[in-house]
């Protein structure tokens, strides 16, 4: 058992799959010479070699484009978009072809690949380089969708993504690259759609999500000191999702309350709360809250984003009015 | 600035005329038996569309699709150059593209009508006829994105040692899309086993490809920004299709890395279904259809000694297959309903939750 | 009064607009001499020159760009997305620039323009050309988002979409640029954010959008027959949302159906239905429910489209269902 | 297939080196006023960039930042000869850009510190300095899209008939980006008064761009590719890019259409501030800091009889100037909490319901 960053996780799960498996493949602008720009593929270029981890041009189109093709035919290729934000730029290759091409040939075609990419804000990057786009993902049949809180769950979510015959967007969030905490040793692999409860609680049901796990427990924390006790699910991967587990606590706590990185439109939240509108609804003692980003783009300066991204502090006032009330 | 359609009236733009002498190829060094081959899979491309195009006129085949009369020389041309193993990608306007892999007709038309029996059960349609067992990776209808995937496969060949070569068809009004640059960028750098064809047809939906380009020749005057060759060929004689094909082929094979194509062709009919094609200039469609790649080719093997007998021969039998396609699909069923959500995921089904 | 297809009621809303306003142009692949390849500005380029209608290369980020450069600079361009699929190659510039950066200049800049394009299936267009992804849009903070159902409308939201300054995304549906209808004479301008009611009832409430909205109709007209008065909404504009009318025909009818067109997963109903499970959670009979298209691409075969887009039956069946138990 | 780091190790790469005559241009016909405003301005961007560095230092800059330490000739040539009117598109390395057009510093400062006082309030940070009301319409953050953006403003001011230029900054690995590809073709399509200049600092992040790029120039030698003609200038030479820049920027405002400049230069230190530039042979680093631009321009003024103490003074100036601006940034209130929730719409706010 060892003290691992989140960082350092996506290096040991990405090695972990390639040392079992040759078909795996790592591609990506900066992540071959100089292990990645958030440095998450160190160590990797001289594990594995030049002909396995390969630096690229800027060309997102043509790095996914190359990461489908080759999956189509036989390899595993990770490739890396570096800043979520970036999915925009080969959104077609995401969304209209890796996503589409398995039910377009009614079967002929498996693409099996990860894309890993840096997700989030927190850290000062401003509009263009923040978002949580999660949701763009979750709203495209055909590709499924893990977001990973902690290093142990990097490693064995990617173990999971790169043995997924299916195409797996990989959200790391930058802001906890450099969370570190214990990670056991030996093979870690995890299955897809799993959500887990974090704390475990009776008088209200959080979800969370990648950044906003932490601060659902330190919501959960300060809500306890005051008498009530919340249930922190970490959702891990939006598809396939966890329904059970999140209509199983929903039915013990009878509220529940989602905690979004993303802005509020659309995002994961509304699906779930969607679901549990119609699914959990004789369950619900009261309305279903959504606690999110606010309907803007990140804003750059620091005093700004800390105000809008859904703090503990949020989080827990709004479970507090909402049970009190 | 510039506006086009100020220096002339939409549709009176200055025509673009084939080549005058069709003779030209008749002494390259193609084997007899391979222009036998070449003229009955343009046939069965010519024929198959025909029938295409009559069923669509009959409202079986619903939707839009997009046909190459008039440019199978291409298609075949490179069809002919390919090893049974290696790739091809192809676009919307794919017909032609997988015939000329060896993909039977009936499943093709099958899929165009929408049932069961077609290539990919009717999910796919018209315009992503895909047969992984031929090597036909797909045709895709987005303009750009498959010059990408083309590389991807043409990287796994290499990687995995399999010596396959990827061949990657597209339209001249393709060439003005940021993933063409990304993707013949990317193939030039990683000098990947991969052949790219512009099939230059001087339009790209409705508009002349010289209003909206800013060279004469959209992919042949591009190759420079990769470091490859100017290639700019007639389309519409197989003979130098085939020979160009085989060239390229081999040298991506060889490991001399990718080449771009560019063949210069026309297409008969409007852009899809629902297009008269009247934006062209009336003498520019004429030459062309007189300078058609079947006419052109039946000529050359009559010069060659191949009597007119045998070809109809051939053109009978194709007839006949076409028919009989025709039948097939047409007897195929409806797509059972429960396909409607199969094959989102590898385990064959489409549940995003548990 | 005149009976006017929904395709040219898109030229003709377009053309209203260029008369008053010289500064709106209009760009697109084959927008001008062929007057769009679904005939939706036919005229425009005989009415208004080449140097206002301008055919442009295949080249989706080089044409939103110039339309976001030129509304930058004082024009107010229209530019033409054929495909709304097609978004996904050019999501860049709509998502990252076009949206944010008025936020991110603290409102130095102001890009109010529109992109017109054809939404939806129902065509046999298959996978990569039927998408219906207005919750694409909906999802990114700083787009105005509108899809009318009728000639009418058509007509209004266009006038109002140009006159914005905001940027507009207009998503015409494919599946109704055949449909005919009365248009009032002279100049139409609507106001976006209004949704309308379409049919008046009492016993649940049926939101509908574009396509939808006639099937909704036809429900209704179904559920009327069996005693069941259902209230039909179009929503018309998802951004900005018209929330109030829809929290009051929640509080006269206690129940919420969303008809939509799009794939299950955080389709704009998702939105709705959390909105609707907090604020209108006391007003709620039973749970809400929402008819999508499953999660899955459209598949081409019509007999297999047909299945999969909600239908009027499907509708009215399901409000039946949830009504009667 | 080749892979470039089978070909040499990382940062191993064959270095390239700078020109070695800096006295070429002391002839030039650039008048004496412009050439010391030239030198005042690199001296601006100089040392408002090491402040700003200083400050990053001191945790007052949070975020990143991308300096363009050794790259001031290309953003003051272009300045200097540009109109008050025309119009600059930048990127995340826009800080000279932004001083470039006669932004003032303190403003640029604040926003990069988050204050109330910064140029967009604090809400877009270093990599998003705009300024409409001096022509800087923005610096764009991801990579391709600001050159598509650039040719809206130069079709409106067409449109308009304002006879403003739009100038577009960008670097070398952005060429290998499809909108790259469609920004030049639409551009010389429509003959837009843009010019496009490539700052060729001979990375993108943390890759030499000879590795990942199919030709030799990035930016000069695709520009057959769009019927332009390649340009590839000395970027570390205020006179070779002013007269440059004045003769593109004259062409584009008499109607001539579109250019594509690459300016060849250097970056003093790493990519962002996180980056130490360990991926750079030494004696690259070496030549290139000595064939630093302002050295260059300063030997250049000193060649033509300015002497020492008038270019001190200039420099003590613009440091006071700095330490001015440092002073106001710092003092700058925080944004006040609800500017987070201002100017998504036109309107002033950000409310999407009723
Ligand atoms: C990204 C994108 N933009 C637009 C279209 C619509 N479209 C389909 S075919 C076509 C013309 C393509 O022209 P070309 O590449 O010359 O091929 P051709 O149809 O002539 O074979 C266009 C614009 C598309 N499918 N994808
Ligand atoms: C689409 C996109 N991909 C990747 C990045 C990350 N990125 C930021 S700067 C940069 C390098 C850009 O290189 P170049 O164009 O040479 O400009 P330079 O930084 O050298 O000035 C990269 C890859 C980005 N911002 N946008
Ligand atoms: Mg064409
Ligand atoms: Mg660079």
């Amino acid at each position: 058992m060892a003290q691992l960053t989140y960082r350092n996780a996506v290096a040991r799960g990405i090695a972990q799959e390639m040392r079992r498996d040759e078909r795996v493949v790592l591609i990506g602008e900066d992540v071959a010479g100089a292990g990645g720009v958030f440095k998450t593929t160190e160590g990797l270029l001289d594990e594995f070699g030049p002909r396995r981890v390969v630096d690229t041009p800027i060309s997102e189109q043509a790095i996914l484009g190359a990461a489908m093709g080759a999956a189509m035919t036989g390899l595993r290729p990770v490739a890396e978009i570096m800043f979520a934000d970036f999915f925009a730029v080969c959104w077609d290759i995401v969304a209209n072809q890796i996503a589409k091409t398995r039910y377009m040939t009614n079967g002929q075609v498996t693409v099996p690949l990860v894309i890993k990419s840096g997700n989030g804000g927190s850290l000062r990057f401003g509009a263009q380089h923040s978002q949580s786009v999660e949701n763009w993902a979750m709203a495209v049949p055909g590709l499924k969708v893990v977001t990973p809180a902690t290093p142990r769950d990097v490693v064995g979510l990617m173990a999971a993504a790169v043995r997924s015959d299916d195409p797996v967007l990989f959200f790391e969030h930058k802001g906890l690259y450099a969370m570190k905490s214990e990670v056991p040793d030996g093979e870690i692999v995890d299955e897809l759609g799993k959500a887990v409860i974090r704390r475990a609680g009776t008088d209200a049901t959080i979800l969370s999500l990648g950044l906003t796990v932490g601060r659902a427990l330190d919501a959960a924390a300060q809500l306890a000191s005051s008498g009530i006790e919340a249930e922190v699910i970490d959702v891990r991967s939006l598809v396939p999702l966890d329904i059970r587990t999140i209509l199983a606590s929903l039915n013990k706590t009878g509220r529940l309350f989602t905690v979004e990185e993303n802005p509020r439109l659309l995002g994961w939240g509304a699906e779930i709360a969607s679901i549990v509108a119609d699914e959990g609804f004789w369950d619900l003692d009261g309305p279903v809250q959504r606690i999110t980003t606010p309907y803007i783009p990140l804003p750059a300066a620091d005093s700004l984003e800390d105000l809008v991204i859904p703090s503990a502090d949020l989080v827990a006032a709004t479970v507090t009015k909402a049970l009190r009330s | 600035m510039r506006y086009p359609l100020s220096e002339h009236d939409y549709g009176a733009h200055p025509a673009v005329l084939p080549p005058d002498d069709p003779t030209r190829h008749d002494g390259d060094a193609v084997p007899l038996p391979v222009r036998l081959d070449l003229y009955r899979k343009m046939q069965e491309m010519r024929l198959f569309e025909k029938r295409a195009y009559d069923l669509f006129m009959r409202q079986l085949v619903k939707g839009t699709s997009h046909l190459s009369l008039g440019m199978e020389a291409i298609a075949a041309g490179f069809g002919a150059a390919l090893r049974a193993d290696d790739l091809t990608f192809a676009t919307y306007r794919g017909h032609a593209h997988t015939l000329a892999r060896g993909v039977p007709m009936t499943p093709v038309l099958a899929e165009l009508l929408g049932r069961s029996n077609g290539l990919m059960g009717g999910k796919g349609g018209s315009m992503h006829l895909t047969s992984v067992e031929h090597g036909v990776l797909g045709s895709y209808a987005i303009i750009g994105a498959h010059l990408t995937i083309a590389n991807g496969a043409a990287w796994s060949a290499q990687y995995r040692g399999s010596g396959q070569v990827t061949v990657c068809f597209f339209g001249d009004g393709t060439t003005n899309i940021g993933a063409f640059h990304e993707a013949l960028n990317y193939a030039a750098v990683f000098q990947l086993p991969v052949v790219f064809v512009c099939e230059n047809n001087l339009y790209m939906e409705y508009t002349p490809i010289a209003d909206i380009t800013a060279v004469p020749r959209p992919a042949a005057d591009r190759s420079s920004a990769y470091g490859l060759d100017p290639v700019a060929i007639d389309g519409n004689d197989a003979d130098e299709v085939y020979l160009t094909a085989t060239t390229a082929v081999q040298r991506a094979r060889a490991g001399g890395g990718p080449s771009l194509i560019e063949a210069v062709t026309y297409r008969h009919g409007g852009h899809s279904r629902a297009d008269p094609g009247k934006y062209r200039p009336a003498d520019e469609v004429e030459a062309w259809k007189r300078y058609d790649p079947i006419t052109v080719y039946r000529g050359r093997l009559q010069r060659l000694g191949i009597d007119q007998a045998s070809m109809d021969r051939i053109d009978k039998e194709v007839a006949a297959e076409v028919d009989r396609a025709t039948e097939e699909a047409i007897a195929g069923d409806l797509p059972s309903p429960a396909t409607a959500l199969t094959e989102l995921w590898a385990d064959g089904g489409s549940s995003w939750h548990n």
